[in-house]
């Protein structure tokens, strides 16, 4: 062991809809580690569950039932304040359709999961910059985003993700919307972040992402449950 | 009368903080029943949210209630142009028997809502939110309160008759200011000044034992001692207090240090009076909560920064109250 | 420039304006009180009443001297020459449960 | 403990409205109309108040009229004597006064009698003040100038209660300055104004009482009423009190009708803010999903009513108040002033106050932020992971 799990999760079961007519069993008793510095990806169909199990190790909802650690720490039960709190300075998210705000420049979109804290404007702007120069994004920082090609508003999607210094980085279908040149692309930004220490956990059922031969541990998902867990670290 | 602009302020506006609050409260009342922080159904997870509605309505019935109080008193001294007798703001409200209860009443409901908002703040620091229950049962507590000022403004209102010109026989032959409840105003003046800087001194006093140590009987002692002191301000500033800064030895009205021409000094003064005593009382409150675990650290900082400001509050009060009877050459020694 | 900045800067004029306004009326108020013993003397020497406000019929000229016969004059039903009909008695409300102040001793 | 925070929330809040400007600048238009009609009724009615109460300072503490059968009736000099002679009562003088309607212009004048003459130093007269005996001499204000085409030197006549016509010829005229008290004057002799009304002889109008102590006018005026049962006593304190409760009344009428403007408004905000569009929707969930907490949403729509009130409201009071002083209240002083052939023409006095601008908040911006508090909650309190699910 070279460390303990970053994410822990057990038993972790998510309804929505709980006690109505539409009720949906999303996830069903998902047991799980991922370690500091994994590269994880969720494998499986569409409404296999790989959403609902980002979202909650994103401390976007909370579990039906069953236990999520995060960095060691029980998050099941924390009112949502708390996980807004755990959530903005844990992780970095990127999302299928990018979700970037229109009628707003790429520069204030990175910057805006920063602005209910109480970092000063400029200390802000100069890491939002520093982060797009990185991202090779400079020339088009005061671009609006709904003018951007796909692969920019990846981009910005992806600087937005890390303007926290997130330790986790999670993304959904990232690749959907991109092209092969452009997915090989953010796979390999994907890779250095790993390089760096960080975790990424994507949720994805494009080959091109989950064949990738540096993956850590890949986990087969269906009908809301965990079919395979495959591991490429040796050490596991 | 109901139709003056003033009052029809008022009532909109404090209407509209009761609607708030009983909304706030009526929320609040699901939520006692229904609340269990280890659930994790959504009907839980709604509950949680249901809580930024009640604490949002409270803060911003909070916020209107102050603004009510500063416009029930300015109206009080605006109508007194139109009762017989009434000289300021105090004969106004002296008008019926209804007036000096609504500001009570005006006075206590905001301080009860300062406190739950206090206590609000407390609770969402700990992560298993353990005040929730008996929060929002605080709520319920409250109501009643502002519902009974609420109804003491509006009988207050309904029952000022305005002495006009009527057509039947022109003169009204009213009753010129029959006694306003002036036994506050004849409490000595010399012993009400002892009292009030005796307190003052053990006010501060016990402020600053809570700021370095925060232990259980100081804290208490500072809360009692914070009640006894509004009381005992409040009867300073109309026996004493106030004659300094109208340099009047029978001008005994809490209320005309508002106006203009005494610049405005009444709000400072009442501000920092309020703050003062508000804090130190929440200071000692809050005490029997550091036995919750979740609170535990953080009950003694926010106690010490309290009393911090309890204590800094009572200073600049007894400065401002200072002022007039060190620079001026008024003296009440003769009277 | 922050966008704030804009909203900080608009609501600083229109302070300012409102200080200009309020400079502006301490001196035309005082202008009036100036003049206001001028007025007194004129209210004294003729000995007036009243001002000078409406003069849509007699008995709104001099309200307070009114003639107790002209038409619709009392409230209720005082609204022949409304605003000004309506000078003499304000609806007392108080007349929902009539009380008689007139007290004789 | 930083502002920061709240600043940046306030920056993205203001780039947020922005983005909706036709909106929120239609929104701001309509709130800030509300509190320009609110404010400009509030200051009027306010400055008319403040200006009759000084205005009237020095009027007779006491005025005596008589009734008969329930009717104003011409009250015998002789009552003054014994008046008179009240302990405490330091002088009574009969007025002579009455109304006279001019067919010409359709309007009713005021015509009134001097004894006494004003100080030479008084700036708002010009001319001389016909006088005890003054034959053919007369005095009027600016609105019979106004309405006559008359001024200093010229004449004017008048009908006289027998059919005949007397001429007068202008000795003095009241200045513009003093319309609010003056307006509609025509001061003349005793004796001409007897010919002009056909008074009988030995009688007067009305009495004028002064006494020595004024808190003792209320007692006085009981002892004229035990002593003449058909009088009518009306003391000064009444009369400034009911100008005081007619304007204050008067104002708070309009501004009750008024109140459906304001409702209508009220309205128009809730729907505002509980119709939140699909991209604004998701424009919350977005920023719920990249960290933002409810609390920090709710302070969002805390900024937006704050900004949309604070400007509207900043810029309604003072447009209220360049109506009301500078254009001379030209929509809503009819309301307060009545209608008249002979209208005052003023510029009032400004009289502006914290409690002016208190109440106006209070009628106007705490229904709009009350109204917007439940729509703005229900849309903090948006589902994060809404966005990610899609």
């Amino acid at each position: 062991m070279k460390e303990t799990g970053i994410i822990k999760t057990e038993a972790l079961t998510k309804y929505y809809n709980r006690g109505k007519a539409n009720e949906v069993l999303a996830l069903r008793d998902v047991t799980m580690d991922i370690r500091r510095g994994d590269f994880t990806v969720l494998k499986g169909p569409s409404g296999s569950g790989k959403t609902t199990l980002l979202s909650l190790i994103g401390c976007m909802t909370r579990p039906t039932s069953g236990t999520l650690f995060v960095e060691g720490r029980d998050i099941s039960h924390l009112p949502e304040r708390f996980l807004t709190d755990i959530r903005r300075k844990t992780f970095g998210f990127i999302f299928q359709q990018f979700h970037l705000i229109h009628g707003m420049n790429v520069l204030q979109n990175v910057m805006m999961p920063l602005y209910p804290t109480d970092i000063r404007i400029s200390d802000l702007r100069s890491r939002a910059e520093a982060i797009l120069e990185g991202l090779g994004m400079s020339k088009r920082r005061d671009f609006p985003v709904q003018g951007l090609s796909g692969g920019e508003q990846q981009r910005t999607a992806i600087a937005r993700a890390l303007i926290n210094d997130p330790d986790i980085i999670l993304a959904d279908e990232p690749t959907a919307h991109l092209d092969t040149a452009l997915s090989d692309e953010f796979m390999a930004i994907m890779r250095d972040f790993r390089q760096k220490g960080k975790t990424v956990i994507i949720a994805s059922h494009d080959p091109l992402v989950y064949e990738k031969e540096y993956i850590d541990l890949l986990v087969e998902m269906r009908d809301g449950q965990i079919r395979n867990l495959c591991c490429n670290s040796p050490d596991r | 009368m109901i139709l003056h602009p003033g009052i029809l302020a008022i009532l909109a506006g404090s209407g509209i903080t009761l609607i708030l609050l009983s909304s706030a409260a009526i929320l609040g009342l699901k939520i006692v029943r229904k609340w269990d922080i280890r659930d994790s159904s959504e009907e839980q997870l709604a509950l949680e949210r249901r809580t930024y509605l009640v604490s949002t309505l409270v803060q911003y019935g909070l916020l209107f209630e102050v603004m009510a109080l500063f416009l029930f008193i300015y109206t009080a001294d605006d109508i007194h142009n139109l009762l017989v007798g009434a000289m300021c703001a105090t004969g106004s409200l002296n008008a019926n028997a209804f007036g000096f209860p609504a500001l009570y009443f005006r006075v206590a409901s905001l301080f009860l809502a300062a406190a739950w908002i206090a206590l609000n703040h407390i609770d969402q620091k700990a992560e298993d939110y353990p005040l929730t229950k008996k929060k929002y049962a605080m709520l319920l507590f409250i109501i009643p309160v502002t519902f009974a000022g609420y109804i003491l403004e509006l009988r207050y209102f309904l029952n000022i008759e305005p002495n006009v010109i009527t057509s039947c026989c022109g003169v009204l032959f009213s009753e010129g200011g029959t006694g306003a409840g002036s036994s506050l105003a004849s409490l000595p003046a010399q012993t009400m000044k002892t009292a009030f800087f005796t307190l003052s001194l053990i006010m501060a006093a016990s402020g600053i034992s809570v700021i370095r140590t925060q232990r259980n009987p100081y804290a208490f002692f500072l809360a009692a001692v914070s009640f006894i002191y509004l009381i005992v301000s409040i009867t300073s500033v109309i026996s004493f207090i106030s004659l300094y800064f109208y340099q009047l030895p029978t001008h005994h009205c809490p209320f005309d240090i508002l106006q203009p021409e005494y610049y405005y000094i009444g709000y400072p003064l009442y501000a920092s009076l309020f703050s003062g005593t508000f804090f130190g009382m929440m200071s000692g409150i809050i005490e029997p909560l550091k036995k919750i675990k979740s609170l535990s650290h953080i009950i003694p900082g926010l106690q010490r920064r309290w009393a911090l400001f309890a204590t800094s509050a009572i200073i600049l009060f007894v400065i401002i109250t200072l002022i007039p009877m060190v620079f001026s050459t008024f003296t009440l020694e003769r009277y | 420039m922050r966008r704030s900045s804009f909203f900080f800067l608009y609501v600083f004029f229109c302070l300012l304006v409102i200080g200009a306004i309020v400079f502006w009326s301490e001196r035309e108020g005082s202008r009036f009180i100036a003049k206001s013993p001028d007025l007194q003397e004129i209210t004294a020497v003729l000995r007036l009443t009243d001002i000078s406000f409406s003069h849509d019929a007699r008995y709104t000229r001099h309200p307070s001297q009114a003639d107790l016969f002209s038409a619709f004059q009392d409230y209720p039903g005082s609204i022949d020459h409304f605003p000004s009909g309506s000078v003499t008695a304000p609806p007392d409300f108080s007349l929902l449960s009539t009380r008689i102040t007139v007290r004789k001793r | 403990m930083s502002a920061d925070k709240h600043i940046n929330i306030l920056d993205f809040t203001i780039q947020s409205l922005l983005r909706r400007k036709f909106k929120n600048a239609g929104i701001i238009l309509v709130f800030s109309f509300v509190i320009f009609i609110a404010g400009s009724i509030l200051f009027l009615s306010y400055s008319f108040k403040r200006e009759a109460v000084l205005i009237l300072k020095d009027a007779p503490e006491l005025i005596v009229q008589r009734t008969l059968a329930g009717r104003h009736e011409l009250i015998p000099e002789k009552y003054a004597e014994i008046i008179a002679r009240f302990p405490g009562v330091s002088d009574v003088s009969p007025r002579y006064w009455g109304y006279y309607y001019d067919s010409l212009v359709k309007a009713n004048y005021t015509v009134i009698s001097a004894d006494r003459s004003l100080q030479t130093s008084n700036r708002l007269f010009r001319g001389q003040m016909p006088g005890e005996g003054d034959f053919g001499n007369a005095a009027i204000g600016r609105g019979i100038a106004r309405a006559r085409f008359i001024d200093i030197g010229d004449d004017v006549s008048l009908i006289a209660a027998d059919g005949k016509v007397m001429d007068f010829r202008i000795a003095g005229i009241f200045e513009s300055e003093s319309e609010l008290l003056t307006s509609d004057l025509i001061v003349m002799s005793r004796q001409d104004l007897s010919r002009l009304f056909g008074f009988p002889g030995g009688v007067a109008t009305d009495l004028s009482v002064s006494v020595s102590n004024e808190t003792e006018a209320p007692v006085i005026a009981r002892k004229i009423r035990d002593r003449f049962p058909d009088t009518r006593p009306i003391l000064r304190s009444e009369i400034l009190r009911t100008y005081d409760a007619v304007f204050g009344w008067r104002s708070g009428l309009i501004l009750t009708l008024f109140a459906g403007a304001m409702i209508a408004f009220i309205i128009l905000a809730w729907d505002k803010a509980t119709g939140l569009s699909a991209e604004e929707k998701k424009e919350i969930g977005i920023l719920k999903a990249i960290g933002w907490e409810t609390s920090d949403i709710l302070e969002i729509k805390f900024w937006e009513g704050l900004v949309i009130s604070l400007t509207s409201f900043l810029t309604g009071i003072i447009l209220a108040y360049l109506h009301v002083y500078f254009l001379g209240a030209s929509l809503f002083a009819p309301a307060l002033k009545g209608w008249s052939v002979i209208y005052p023409e003023f510029r009032l006095a400004p009289f502006i106050n914290m409690y002016q601008i208190a109440t106006l908040m209070s009628l106007t911006v705490i229904p709009y932020i009350a109204s917007t508090i439940i729509p703005s909650w229900k849309a903090s309190i948006t589902d994060p992971d809404e966005v990610v699910r899609g």
